[in-house]
């Protein structure tokens, strides 16, 4: 190309996070995914925040069909998606009603100004045009033709009209690339798999992208182009993972490690479906999945399959698991090894089942009858999820009992660089069966399913095994032989033992970590996908000088032995949870510690600097 | 340690459990549970490869009786218990047994899914049209207007027909037999068994505690031969203690009739178990000792069909044919990554 | 305020509520929204007498657009939160929307225990054989071999047929409808809120985002007349552009059959909606497009029998009959009381 | 009768208690409540204790199959069916065997010697005979022949053996009477009632009851009558009443007391039945008995008569709540009125059914998705069921929000006397809907189902009124409108309102009472069923002059407002609970207060000396 570009400046920042907003038909997640793999090849370290309507396609246009990704790239480490945007990008004026609240004063606005029509701005609830009536003065607002030029770009190649439109978020892409310094090349990769089979898509697309890159070269009203250095990463070979994809592929190395198959019984729920979609396109490392016909069939089959031998799974999300809780008593009292995996959302009821919520702990530690303890862990993040699911499978086929594995609508979709370990590297999960015996054999002894060993795990017999031939069921069984017992004392001592069974988990469990001192004013201690917030709003305390640790806890229950110790070295504990204080509550049960919540369930995750500014007030 | 089990010449005592047996004296689980002892020896296989799955009442205490794998799961639920276990360990024989109410109540989903999924199971419904275990309510099976302790001016709700409801969902083998009967339970028992597929088979039990005599019709001697009738696939419909009457066709409506009396045999519904289309089997089961039927025992329906058990391992099979087995480095290291130094 | 409503005269927009639609554009759903307003006003009912219980999915947003009273219940359960408010209060009446998924996976059993009890509701299933609000994974009405989110090797599941699943629980009232049919739907929207007990009413919806086309065979103008066959009470099975095909019964097997060549109308299957057998019914689900029959649409069943909802009440009549309506002080009184001073 | 009777001495004691056990079909239940009306008839206070096996019929002889019944008859107020037993019946080896432990030393001892056979000792697993080895000499053991007497007795009617066997519990009956110096005119009255239409069935049980008592007069060996004198009751009419009955005529009296239709939606459950059993009798108080296909049918039916506007109820025990728990979440963010009865029982899963336990409160308070608060209330015995139901509707109806009543297997099959209120004397219920209108009408508003009310309830709009039509569900809802709303603020709005509705409910009940000083020592928190041995133990140690106290919770969410202070009051707090400590934890976490626990779940209630011994040790 050889328009005389006019001369630019690159400014050099630290970090920067955008977003791309527009309706839901605009491919606004396809944006965000594109910018964020190109961050991550350039070497940035990235967290990501997509955010979409419930409705599968609200009315095109309005504020309930709004679809965003917002994108935190930097040449630091970092932990959240960021909560100001530096650049947005709008596609219509719902998505800039709804969204331009978040950009940064001085914020670069880029919106498509052919969208601002009569309609749309009405739809979006303006009585005047924002990009006319000043409103806006405080961003750099440039406002772009991007409906028209697109269609100029891709004139030609035969598109009708509503196709052509389509291509409007390449040359938004496009436009940001430029605006970032980024390379065309991930996303011309991308269209070139994606649409080979259709040239004139392809095509199109490209020039769509092409078009925006050079309208940031040639056009003066902007200026300035920002660049962001790579991140001091640890070395190795990185990618780009969701949460539910990270959990999904830790699953299936759990299996490999463990040398089992896996069996995952579930029931579509959003957000959790896409580990049973990820789990099932990988059927050839022996993955069973099986959509039941609802909840309680997807966790009474996992029970089956359990008892069966394999490594058994159930996802769901809060309404499911919710259904789930009288077939959790039966794996806790047959002692069967299993995990289930709450990716949580925003109750109560259906309530807000796309945002994500943290509210479904209690559920989790409480939501069974009768004396009925589980073990619980967390992920802290989307990679997180990878190991997370591989601890989860340890515990619960080492324990024999089933393990609760929480994440959370913001870490299954949020997505982060995750640096590839190799399967060689990853402990091996090491299970026996106890051996066939030969019943005409004068040493043959009748087969006692609830006999343990050291950790309290009865053994795992699996069906088909000669001579373990066994019964378990939902009464109360004697210990060691497992036949039904109303007996009053072994009820007592059965009781006791399923409890031990979990407190044993906090003698087999890492040292819990403080980030910063293990004493001081304040401790904050967290859980799940407040990880990164948190993180960095105690980093940025701790710069100010202020006596402020993190502690965030991976397990929930047991508790790790250490927590006792920590908690007691600080003169105030502060609980951020996306809930109204679940965690907080059970942290005051055990230790008997004033410790305060800061609570919020609106559908969205903290904000580092709500955590900042709630910091600064206790210290 | 693995040991040969070469094929072991097995007696129905050693499939009894050291358990004691706890149904009421007189209760019809009994003899199922005696019947059951008989057939399996005679399957050739051995009893590790033999698990019961039941949900919760009287006829679900069944596992624990049988010296065989077993669980006891909760309420309803038995079906989806055995599809996890079967799907991920096809090479083992796995029996659901359950209750009217269990299975048609509070587990009717799952008993309709199994069974559309024609997973390979043998589901013995335990009919005693009461809910034994908690004490006589009524449940989906009991005839209007029957008095229970739940419904002391009668049930208002019209029954449940078990193997209406699974041929509904195009089951692949259904059968009915009486607990009496014992040697035609046995023969059902043996043909559940041998059948590949969901096999649902109904047996009318006796709860003499809470509702003796609910099946007196079709298991007095004095009137059996006339109130019931014995399916025999390519046979006619015949029936009566003299073998003198018989079931017509009028155009699709079943009608008794007396052979004999320019009736003959030629004139009458030919049983067809393999038939394709499971619209006999449904005009069958809706003979009905009230509307003046005899009530067809024995096999309604027997054919073959895809077994989401064999279909589930298959896929995986057949994904290792594509993909080879896999390996989860090369699926980590897919698509796009960089490299840190 | 007791405000006495003489019989409102009622248009369609009046049964409009304030919110926006929010299904996607070209969704079948709005075709069936359309006609429900239309019908609505033709049934002489003023709004507040009317309720839509819905489950979860695309389909159960139903009744927040009606302005009549309505709940969005929780995924399955819609039959059951219509029993109790039917029961409680028999002079409402009461729809029940819901979908392939939410009727016939996770709530199947309620619909088929309510379908037994035969309870005066009208049951609408938008079957569009895919999940549409959790984005496009294979429900219980998806053919074999679908590939969907969840299944990308092909679905194993075989398909659950909803009309044969109710004519199994002894339905009533089924019948069958397409969207895109909109005389047709109204008409049998209209059947199904005439009819007392439960009205099922599976209707074909298209899902043009995550199951496009998957009843196009029965909505393509080139062939919809081929691929369907319209019933009608009283009268022979034809059907084809040119009404020359028609179905004849081949013992109990359905055949498709040429008219002319020694072929007349009257050997053909007559339909009979008001047969007290449901066999017919039945038979006629079984016929499918992909063996190669025209899929009926119409009523497949309409017969009177009691209700659950008149039945319960009934027995509070009965009782108070018998009892009066009874006093609390006599009720806590009698038995072996004894008095301290 | 002129046989000559030896002349016996007649004691008068406080208090006593007998048990009756024997085979399931030996009509144990019938003996012990034929025994308890008597002695209520004779002015004692009871209470009582069935106990039976979980087979309906388990095999003849074996102890498995023993059933037990123990009253516990007193001429002053008591509050428990008594820690040991006076006076024990075994009908046969195996009711010995696991019955004598709990005969007091010295304690009168009454076998029926028939029954101790080879094939009866074998089943019970004795060695030797007890009646003659000397292992039962610290009894008073009387050996009687009973199966021979009563055979002879019922001579001459033409009764089979078996039959005539059957009347083997009227003989234990007549002889218990007479021991215990009671009338026998309410039995023969029963005798008359129940089987006037078998004559000869009713002159056998009157022969053998009468034998029995008449043996007592006779025979030597048992030379010593008991006399209990009436207790001092407060004045009025009374009945003796099983808990499930009580809590079935309370919820008849809240439904008449609020003009209201009742609708019970229920799954048969053990020991929830028998709530079903009972109203489904009383139709004609305008009673729908909905036996559901399900639990989860059971409650969403009961949501859908909650919106249709009558009084609506579910009752279930442990394993079927937890099936309920998605539907509360609807029931809780529908805002409708309705009751959630849990009858609980042994757990987890299964468990132990028939064995009574309070280990579902967790789930009671937090075992549903996302934030989902319920007000909890529970009973503390039998006649209190009827009271607590009537309250659990008048909050419920008020606050428009489901309320959880809990009770247990315990006091829903114990009884005891029951002062009979007047219906006129109990409080009304008062609710009130919306008025029609008439949308032609230029004042006409649209209805908004969310507007509150000053106890934030939102107001009851009837399906059926003109003018009103309005839509409910299970995502969250606006404010006001009702209509679905992701708005984050009202999503915290609303969260927060949901339990302000419950904490609103503190300051509309009775002021906390606390048994003894509001300070001192040792403070006993407890609630359900452990009411009657918690008030008798701490009325022993303020006896001893120990510085405790008892407070006994109904209201467990809200708690009193006068809990924190009551607890502050103490140097110590003991609760004890049926569980491993679950009111405990919530305690502990509302008011960090270390409170300990005395916990136990082996199936059976407390003993008083079992809390006496943890005061004593305490304090
Ligand atoms: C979730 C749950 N709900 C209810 C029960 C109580 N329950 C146990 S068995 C049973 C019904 C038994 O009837 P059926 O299945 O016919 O078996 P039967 O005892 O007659 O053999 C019920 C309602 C339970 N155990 N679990
Ligand atoms: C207990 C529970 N499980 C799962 C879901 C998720 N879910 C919502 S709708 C739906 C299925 C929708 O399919 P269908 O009933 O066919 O309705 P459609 O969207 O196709 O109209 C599922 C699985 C839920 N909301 N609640
Ligand atoms: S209650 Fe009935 S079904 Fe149960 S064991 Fe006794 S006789 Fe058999
Ligand atoms: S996803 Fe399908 S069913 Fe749902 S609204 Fe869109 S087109 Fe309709
Ligand atoms: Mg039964
Ligand atoms: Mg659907």
């Amino acid at each position: 190309m050889s328009t005389a570009a006019p001369e630019k400046q690159i400014s050099n920042v630290e970090e920067a996070t955008v977003r791309f907003c527009g309706d839901s038909g605009d491919g606004m997640q396809l944006a965000g995914t594109q910018f964020t793999t190109t961050s991550a090849l350039a070497g940035n370290d990235v967290a990501t925040f997509p955010d979409f309507p419930a409705e599968i396609r609200a009315p095109r246009g309005t504020k309930a069909g709004v679809s965003g990704f917002q994108i935190h790239f930097s040449s630091n480490e970092i932990y959240t998606p960021g909560d100001t945007v530096d650049a947005l990008v709008a596609m219509n004026p719902a998505a800039l009603a709804t969204n331009v609240a978040d950009l940064r004063d001085n914020g670069i606005l880029l919106v498509n100004n052919d969208a601002f029509d009569k309609k749309g701005l009405e739809q979006a609830g303006y009585d005047t045009n924002p990009l006319e009536d000043g409103s806006l003065d405080k961003y750099k607002l440039h406002s772009v033709e991007m409906t028209k030029l697109v269609r100029l770009a891709v004139e030609g190649l035969g598109l009708s009209q509503k196709e052509a439109d389509r291509c409007r978020n390449f040359f938004a892409m496009g436009l940001v690339f430029w605006l970032y310094d980024r390379s065309l090349d991930p996303t011309l990769r991308f269209i070139e798999n994606k649409f080979g089979k259709k040239p004139e898509v392809a095509q199109a697309n490209t020039k769509a992208l092409k078009a925006g890159f050079h309208y940031g070269e040639t056009v003066e009203a902007i200026n300035t182009q920002y660049h962001v250095d790579p991140a001091e990463l640890p070395a190795g070979t990185y990618r780009n993972i969701m949460g539910n994809t990270a959990l999904a592929w830790g699953l299936l190395a759990a299996a490999q490690l463990s040398e089992k198959r896996l069996f995952l019984g579930a029931y579509p729920i959003t957000p959790a479906s896409d580990i049973l979609h990820e789990l099932s396109k990988h059927k050839h490392y022996d993955v069973l999945t099986f959509q039941a016909e609802d909840e309680i069939a997807a966790v009474t089959s996992t029970i089956g399959a359990a008892f069966a031998g394999a490594m058994a799974v159930t996802a769901s999300s809060g309404p499911g698991i919710a259904l789930k809780g009288e077939a959790l008593g039966l794996a806790v009292i047959t002692e069967l090894p299993m995990i289930v995996i709450n990716v949580q959302r925003g109750g109560p009821s259906t309530g807000l089942p796309t945002k994500t919520e943290q509210s479904d702990l209690w559920q989790a530690m409480y939501g069974r009858n009768g004396e009925c303890p589980m073990c619980i862990i967390s992920a802290s993040g989307p990679a997180d999820c990878f190991y997370a699911a591989q601890e989860a499978w340890r515990i619960s086929s080492k324990y024999m009992m089933p393990v609760f594995l929480l994440t959370d609508g913001y870490i299954a979709n949020g997505s982060e660089p995750w640096r590839i370990p190799k399967m060689s590297e990853l402990p091996k999960i090491k299970i026996s069966h106890p051996e066939a015996q030969d019943d005409s054999d004068e040493n043959f002894k009748q087969f006692d399913p609830y006999t343990r060993d050291d950790n309290l795990a009865r053994p795992w017999a699996v069906p088909g095994t000669p001579g373990l031939e066994h019964r378990l069921g939902g009464l109360e069984k004697a210990d060691g032989t497992g036949n039904v017992s109303y007996d009053p004392e072994n009820h007592q001592h059965m009781t006791d033992v399923r409890q031990r069974k979990v407190d044993l988990v906090a003698d087999d469990i890492p040292e819990q970590e403080v980030n910063g001192e293990k004493t001081g004013d304040l401790l904050v201690l967290s859980w799940g996908g407040t990880y990164g917030s948190c993180t960095t709003a105690v980093r940025k305390a701790q710069a100010a000088g202020k006596k402020v640790s993190h502690c965030h806890l991976r397990y929930i229950n047991p508790f790790p032995k250490e927590l006792e110790a920590i908690l007691n070295g600080f003169k105030q504990v502060l609980i951020p949870e996306l809930n109204m204080g679940q965690l907080r509550s059970i942290i005051r049960d055990r230790f008997l510690v004033d410790a305060q919540g800061l609570n919020k369930v609106q559908g969205k995750p903290f904000s580092v600097a709500e955590i900042s500014a709630k910091i600064d007030e206790m210290v | 340690m693995s040991i040969e089990t070469p094929l072991p010449v097995l007696k129905p005592a050693d499939f009894a459990s050291d358990q004691d047996v706890r149904w009421c004296p007189g209760c019809g689980d009994y003899s199922i549970l005696a019947q059951m002892k008989k057939v399996l020896p005679t399957l050739g296989l051995p009893r590790e490869k033999i698990v019961f799955i039941s949900g919760i009442g009287c006829s679900s205490r069944f596992p624990y009786y049988m010296n065989t794998y077993g669980m006891h799961s909760i309420h309803g639920r038995a079906p989806a218990v055995a599809t996890g276990l079967k799907s991920t360990r096809p090479d083992l024989q796995v029996w659901v047994v359950t209750g009217d109410g269990d299975g048609l109540s509070i587990g009717g989903n799952h008993l309709m899914h199994c069974i559309r999924r024609n997973m390979d199971l043998n589901i013995i419904l335990f009919n005693n049209r009461i809910y034994g275990l908690t004490k006589g309510q009524y449940s989906p099976t009991s005839p209007l207007g029957k008095k229970t302790k739940s419904t002391p001016m009668g049930a208002i709700d019209n029954p449940l027909h078990p193997l209406s409801i699974a041929i509904g969902a195009e089951a692949t083998f259904v059968a009915r037999s009486i607990d009496t009967n014992i040697k035609h339970l046995s023969e059902m028992l043996k043909r559940a068994a041998e059948h590949r597929g969901t096999a649902f088979l109904e047996v009318y039990q006796n709860c003499n505690v809470f509702n003796d005599g609910a099946w007196e019709y079709a298991t007095n001697r004095q009137t059996k031969l006339e109130t019931t009738l014995e399916l025999q696939h390519g046979k006619p419909l015949i029936f009566g203690k003299d073998r003198d009457k018989g079931i017509r066709l009028n155009g699709l409506d079943p009608e008794v009739v007396e052979l004999g009396k320019g009736i003959k045999e030629d004139d009458l519904l030919f049983h067809d178990e393999k038939s394709p289309e499971p619209s006999l089997a449904y005009l069958l089961s809706r003979m009905r000792y009230e509307d003046g039927f005899p009530e067809p025992i024995g096999v309604f329906r027997s054919v073959k069909a895809p077994q989401y058990d064999e279909m589930i391992n298959a896929q995986v099979e057949e994904a290792r044919k594509q993909h080879g087995k896999g390996n989860l480095d090369d699926l980590f290291n897919a698509g796009e990554t960089w490299d840190v130094k």
